[in-house]
Order: structure tokens, then C-alpha cells, then sequence
């Protein structure tokens, strides 16, 4: 039993508390804002320059002055703003924006991510991935598969790859656990009903403990 | 009378010294919301040489920036982003050691041109401390965070895409397409402005870019 | 539903921690215009000691700012103006040693504004180097030029006088009026507004202070 | 024979290219937006964050949302635009600023310039001029008079008020002369008629050259 990237989804969304700013990273996260409950209105902010992002529009009918930070047609609310890179980076520098929501290769139990570069051939692309990490009050990551394909766990001791951020990371939200990244390490919060504590464990590269309410996440 | 508006791209980019071999030359625009593509294709047939290019994105195909990149004109980016579905040119060019490429945080990229514009030569951000792309720059301490020492960005030359530009050169933006436009207008010694309607006069509050970052612009009409 | 609007003074500067003793305090406008003073009277009351007030200029007269410092709430001015016509109440305090100053200058208090709203812990200016206002300051030299360093300011909170707000928290201003307000805004824990009118929903090209920055705002209607 | 105020102000006022964008400090500077040529454009800045400062507007009919430095009541002229402090201060220290125009109790041979300070009871107040005189493209300087009220010369080797700035004034406009700030010295460039070579130099405190098509100054 696992959760699909629309559960995930639907679970970030539930936390998000009414009111907030929320930056959605390319990917994965940009499906957070299709799950947004019907009783919260919270704003999505992109970083080339809006706040008060709304849903992409059908293909097609596209303004491409409109977009958003991963380069699709998207539409704007009521409430929202436009304004320019620098002041939309100083919105996520200066601890304005209340959530980064990002995808990532690895998260470490010291907060630390990886989700910008594999050395390769190709040039090194960043984006504003630093920014957001090093900015944002708190960064939750999400994975649509807690491991890789090959079996290797993604929430490690030590990330391998080359660091995002140092430090920055308080949540992780996969497809079989909401795990927390504390001072003490990392502890879980929920997981998906029918899966054992220890297989969690032998999925994860970290030590793991668990919330005293540790709930279940249940696939829709 | 002050009148910033020229009727063409030849007058737009005639007698202009900036406009040279070794040049900066600023690119505004976020993926193809913004991009001053019509001067960088005007630009292109003046065969600069080592020009070092700023913009977020690498270009796509071989109009506007890919252009200039394919042409040999570059010989570094400073990018956010140097890599799309269509980038081909400059990925070719990289892999082979054939331009250099300083890749940089998009906020941090912003606030650096925004320092050079606004005469701050440096500044110190949390941004990329403790990753590959703040090694071999200074890190310092304020209040138990470490922060990375970046320097501000001059330009020779600015090239900006705006909505609509009056006679003084005040300029409006469209939606996204604001973008880096007018963050990089305040930093370059020449800029240069595509805009897609030359209005009578901007209302006061409503100017994002004043005309006194503006050097020339030309009307380029609606994009379609 | 978001609405940053509340009914009256009383709503506004209740539950909020931020309003504490020891507390620093940004107080937008310069000169007459953009003063948020009808806040800064709905706070005297609360009594507060040792604010640091940071404000272009040191208030005129008993009202508004003149009143804070005159009840005694703060015991430092960080300002670029400290004196008018107006401004004897500071001015005595200052002269019998019982109010703290330092002045900075107006483009350095700005963007040390700025900073401190956009995560910028210090950054350099050629402002002031050489003068009695850089004593103490760390210097450097960039490119030949020697520079100073100057560190971000960061509120507990801003007061804030705006034109317009919706109940997103946009605001726009009315021509000088704007000044250091939106700079202000962006730099507080808490950012409480003042506006003249309360309006549906300001056009998002037109938004100066994006409601992000906004905490609540109170309608005081068109000043006489 | 002098020049009075009027007759500086539209000196200083006809040595401003047209298109330039010039400061205006407080005071006698301001007077120089009145002598305009009619054959030229220019933009006034105003720190408080307008470009197109128009004239002052009669007592009572001031707009008080919109005011200069001085916190005078003042128009604003089509093409202007509003802007805030940090944007505005940006344009000083940026350099876009063509030309600062400010008064001074003292000017140094070396172009420090004091002009904010003078030691006393009251509390130091600086405003604008630190970040005019470091960041303008050009700092020039008006006197209304050459010397102070008891005969000092205004124009010196070294100041001895606490500085505004360092080595940054070009040029000093004052009612006996106009004057050169050079890496090789003070060059007068225009003296009043009838006024001796060495009566300016006894009236200045530092050594004076004269330019070699050194011009007249006539009172109106």
C-alpha cells in the first residue's frame, strides 16, 4: 500500500494552514495547488514574480506573459500581485514566504537537501532551488517514492549529491510516511496504514522514531 | 525635448559605444515571457566578440539568444537556468569547453544586478552557503547564521521587453513578463528597450521602470 | 478567507505580541506626508518603554510621535532628520542626554530597510566613508573605491500609512506619501497599515505593497 | 559688484545639459529649478521619490502628499513617476543621478565637502547630502556667498566641519565666481567682471588658477 502523488498531494495541501504564502516547486509540488480545501484560501507565490498564483489553464488558451516558474501557462486570483525578480527573491530571502514546497533526490536527518544537480555532462541549472531552501520559513519536501528506483533510500544520514541547502528542511512528505526533521532527529508523524515500523525503517536511511500519535495515511 | 523613442532597431543600436567587443550585455526575460529577443536578433549582425551574456535562461533554438550563442558572439553566461528542452547550442558549446558558464541562485542573480544598479558592491545572502556554488567565495557570520559575500553586477549594456514606453522613457510591464526587465534596466550603463507600444504618457503612480533608466527604445508592436 | 481588514484601532493593535517593551518600532512617512500618526496615538496609550523608533524624521509637536516620545515610551531615534520647526520635545530630551540618537543617512536608513525586509544581513555603500557617521564602521575597498558596511534593520513592527488596501492586504500610495512605507512594510515581524479607503481589490500591475508584507490594516479615511 | 542668488541660479541653470536628471538640495539650490531655459528639458529627482518635480505651488494650495526635500508643497510634471525611498536612493547611489546641486558651509581644494554638521547642542541631522554627494555622476556646489558673514573663505585647503563627503565635488557656483574642483587644483572657469584676479584669490583659501578662456559673470 502506497500513496499516489494525488494523495500526497491532497495530505500537503491539508496542512497548509489558511492564510499562508506557499511557493510550489517545479514537479511535483505544483499538483499541491490543485488540492487547496474548499474552507482555506492561502496564496501560492511563484518566483518570477506573482503572488496569488492560480490554476495552469488548458492548453491552448495560454497567456505566455502568465507563467509560472516551471514556464506553464497558468492564471492569476483576485488579491494577487505582480512585481519584479528582485523584490519577488526578497519576498523569499527575507522569511516571507511560510512554506517552500520542493522536490528533492535526498533529504538528510540533519535538515540538509540534494535536488538541484547530478554531475553529468550537462550544465549545472539551479533555478531559484537556494534560494527558496535557504529562505522560506519552514521547507517541506515531497517524494513521490520514498526510495529510489533502484531500492535506495532518498531520506539518508548524509545526502551524497551535491547540497541545496544546509540544515533547512522540516518536513518530508513520501508515498509511505509524513516524516518530521527535528533537532533530534528524524520522527514520524504518519505512515501508511498496513505498513511496519521496521519496513519503514529498512526503507530509510536514518534512524527513525515515532510521533506518540503517529497516525495512518490511507491511499484514496 | 526629452524623447527617448527612435523609429527603428538600426537607430536603436546605432552610436552606441556600449554596444562593443567584451561587452556585459543584460537579457531580461523569464522562459519566453520578456525576452528582448527582437534587439538580441538586431544585435547579432554587429559580430561582437566575448561578449559575457546575463540572463536567467540559456535561449532556445537558434532566434534571439541562440543565435547570438550559435554565432560565437559569447563567451561566458552567467545563468540561473542554462538548460531547456531547446538548448541545444549552448549545451553543445558547454560540453565542449567552448563557453563558460557561471551558474547562479535566480535570487541571488536578481539582487546582484539590483546591487550593481543600485550601487551597492556588495552584499552577504544565506543563499547557496554550504553548496558548490558559493565555493571560493567569502563567508561570514551575523548572528549565528553563515551568509555568502556576493558582488554586486555592472553592465554595458541592458536589453528589456516592456509593455509600453512614453516619450521621458517610463516604462509598464506585462503580467510575468515583468520578470527581470526592469531590475536590469537600473544596471547597465546603455539600455536599450523593446517595447510593444509607445504610449503618450504613463500615469505617475502607475511607472514601474522611470525613465531615467533608459537610455533608447523602439516599438516592436503586440507579440503574436 | 483571507481579510487583513479590521474595524477599528482597538482590533488592530490587539493580540500582538509584538507591540512589547524593548520593541523596534518602523514608522513610515517623511515630513508630513505618509505619516502613520493616527497609529502611532492608538499605541501611546499601551504605555510601552524603551522602543526604538526608526523614522525619518523625530515628529513635530505632541501628536503622533512627538506624544510617544514625549510619555516616555522610547529611548532610542533612529532617523536621518532628527529636527524641525517643530521638534523640541526630542530635542530637549536629546540635548539632557535622556534620549538615545543615531543618525544615518536617508539612502543608508533605506536600504538598510531595505536589507533587513529582503534577508540581507549588511551589505557596502560609499555613503558616509570618511565622515563622522562611518566612525566605528568597517570599511572596504572594492575596485579602488572605499566602501562601508552597513548592517540590515529588522522590526518587531512596522506602522504603516497607505491610499488604498484590499482585503488581501495590497496597498498602493499617494504620491510622496509612498517613501519609506512599502520599504517599512516588508521589514517587520508584524506590519500593522493604516489606509484612507478600503477598496474590492486593487489591480495586480497597480499593487505597490504586495499583502504578504501586510499584517492588518484599519480604515482612517481621507486625511483633512 | 556680486551676483545675487537669482543671477547663480541661472548661471547653475544654463550649465545643466538638456535630458540631464538633476537633485536639487534644500534651500538655495531649489532656486534653480525657476531658471529653466526654455529651450531645454529636464528632470528634477526629489530623495522623497519623484522624478518630474514641478514648481512649488502657492501657500494654500498645496497637495501635501506631494512635497520636495524640503518638504514644500510642490507639483509634479507629465512624464514624472512616483517611487519609493529604497528606489529612490537607489538612483543616487547607483550614479543615475546626473547632477547633485547642494549648498555648503565649506569646500575643500580636494572636493570633501562639509555641508551637514556643525558641532553643537543640537542633534546631528544629515538627511539626504551624504548619499547625494557619494553617489551623483556630478556634485556641484552653490554659495550664495563666497566667503561667511565675518570673511572666512567658504572655499578652503582643507574643511575643518565634519565632512559630507570625500574628494566628490567637481565644480562650486558662488556669487563672486564659478570654479573647477581638478585633480590639479581649483581652476576658476567664469569670475564676476570687474573683480581682480587676486581679490578672488584673498577671498579663497586655497590656490586659484584661472582657466585659460576664464569668462565673465554679470549681475542681472
Amino acid at each position: 500500500m502506497k500513496l499516489s502523488a494525488a494523495d500526497i498531494a491532497q495530505r500537503v495541501a491539508n496542512d497548509i494552514a489558511g492564510g499562508s504564502y506557499v511557493n510550489l516547486g517545479i514537479g511535483m509540488p505544483m499538483l499541491v495547488g490543485d488540492y487547496i480545501p474548499v474552507d482555506r484560501e492561502f496564496t501560492l507565490h511563484t518566483e518570477n514574480g506573482m503572488l496569488g498564483m492560480g490554476p495552469a489553464v488548458p492548453e491552448g488558451s495560454e497567456d505566455w506573459d502568465l507563467i509560472n516558474a516551471g514556464k506553464q501557462g497558468v492564471s492569476i486570483l483576485p488579491g494577487g500581485a505582480f512585481f519584479h525578480h528582485a523584490d519577488s527573491f526578497g519576498m523569499i530571502r527575507g522569511g516571507h514566504i511560510d512554506i517552500s514546497i520542493l522536490g528533492a533526490y535526498e533529504v538528510a536527518a540533519n535538515g540538509d537537501i540534494a535536488n538541484w544537480h547530478i554531475p553529468g555532462p550537462r550544465p549545472p541549472a539551479v533555478g531559484g532551488a537556494m534560494d527558496l531552501v535557504a529562505g522560506a520559513k519552514q521547507v517541506w519536501v515531497v517524494l513521490s517514492s520514498h526510495v529510489s528506483k533502484n531500492g535506495a533510500p532518498k531520506v539518508v544520514d548524509r545526502c551524497t549529491l551535491p547540497l541545496t541547502g544546509v540544515g533547512c528542511v522540516k518536513r518530508v512528505y513520501s508515498d509511505l510516511a509524513v516524516i518530521d526533521i527535528t533537532p533530534e532527529g528524524l520522527v514520524v508523524v504518519a505512515m501508511v496504514e498496513g505498513l511496519g515500523r521496521d519496513e519503514l525503517q529498512a526503507q530509510t536511511g536514518a534512524p527513525l522514531t515515532f510521533a506518540a500519535d503517529c497516525g495512518n495515511l490511507k491511499a484514496a | 525635448m526629452i524623447d527617448k523613442r527612435v523609429k527603428d532597431m538600426a537607430a536603436l543600436i546605432a552610436d552606441c559605444p556600449d554596444l562593443k567587443d567584451g561587452a556585459i550585455i543584460l537579457l531580461g526575460g523569464f522562459g519566453d515571457a520578456g525576452v528582448a529577443e527582437r534587439l538580441v536578433e538586431a544585435i547579432c549582425p554587429l559580430g561582437l566578440r566575448n561578449l559575457t551574456v546575463v540572463s536567467n535562461g540559456a535561449g532556445g533554438g537558434d532566434y534571439g539568444l541562440g543565435r547570438l550563442i550559435k554565432e560565437g558572439c559569447v563567451s561566458k553566461l552567467v545563468s540561473t537556468f542554462p538548460r531547456s528542452s531547446d538548448s541545444k547550442i549552448f549545451e553543445d558549446l558547454y560540453a565542449a569547453g567552448e563557453i563558460e558558464l557561471e551558474t547562479v541562485p535566480q535570487g541571488t542573480m536578481a539582487e546582484r544586478i539590483r546591487a550593481g544598479g543600485a550601487g551597492i558592491p556588495a552584499f552577504y545572502t544565506a543563499t547557496a552557503y554550504g553548496t558548490l556554488l558559493a565555493e571560493g567565495k567569502e563567508t561570514r557570520e551575523f548572528e549565528g547564521r553563515q551568509y555568502v559575500m556576493e558582488r554586486g553586477i555592472k553592465a554595458d549594456v541592458a536589453l528589456v521587453h516592456a509593455a509600453a514606453g512614453d516619450r521621458w522613457g517610463n516604462l509598464t510591464y506585462s503580467k510575468t513578463a515583468r520578470n527581470f526587465n526592469p531590475v536590469m534596466a537600473t544596471a547597465a550603463s546603455t539600455t536599450l528597450v523593446e517595447v510593444r507600444q509607445f504610449v503618450d504618457m504613463i500615469p505617475p503612480e502607475e511607472v514601474i521602470t522611470p525613465g531615467i533608466f533608459v537610455d533608447r527604445m523602439v516599438e516592436v508592436g503586440e507579440l503574436t
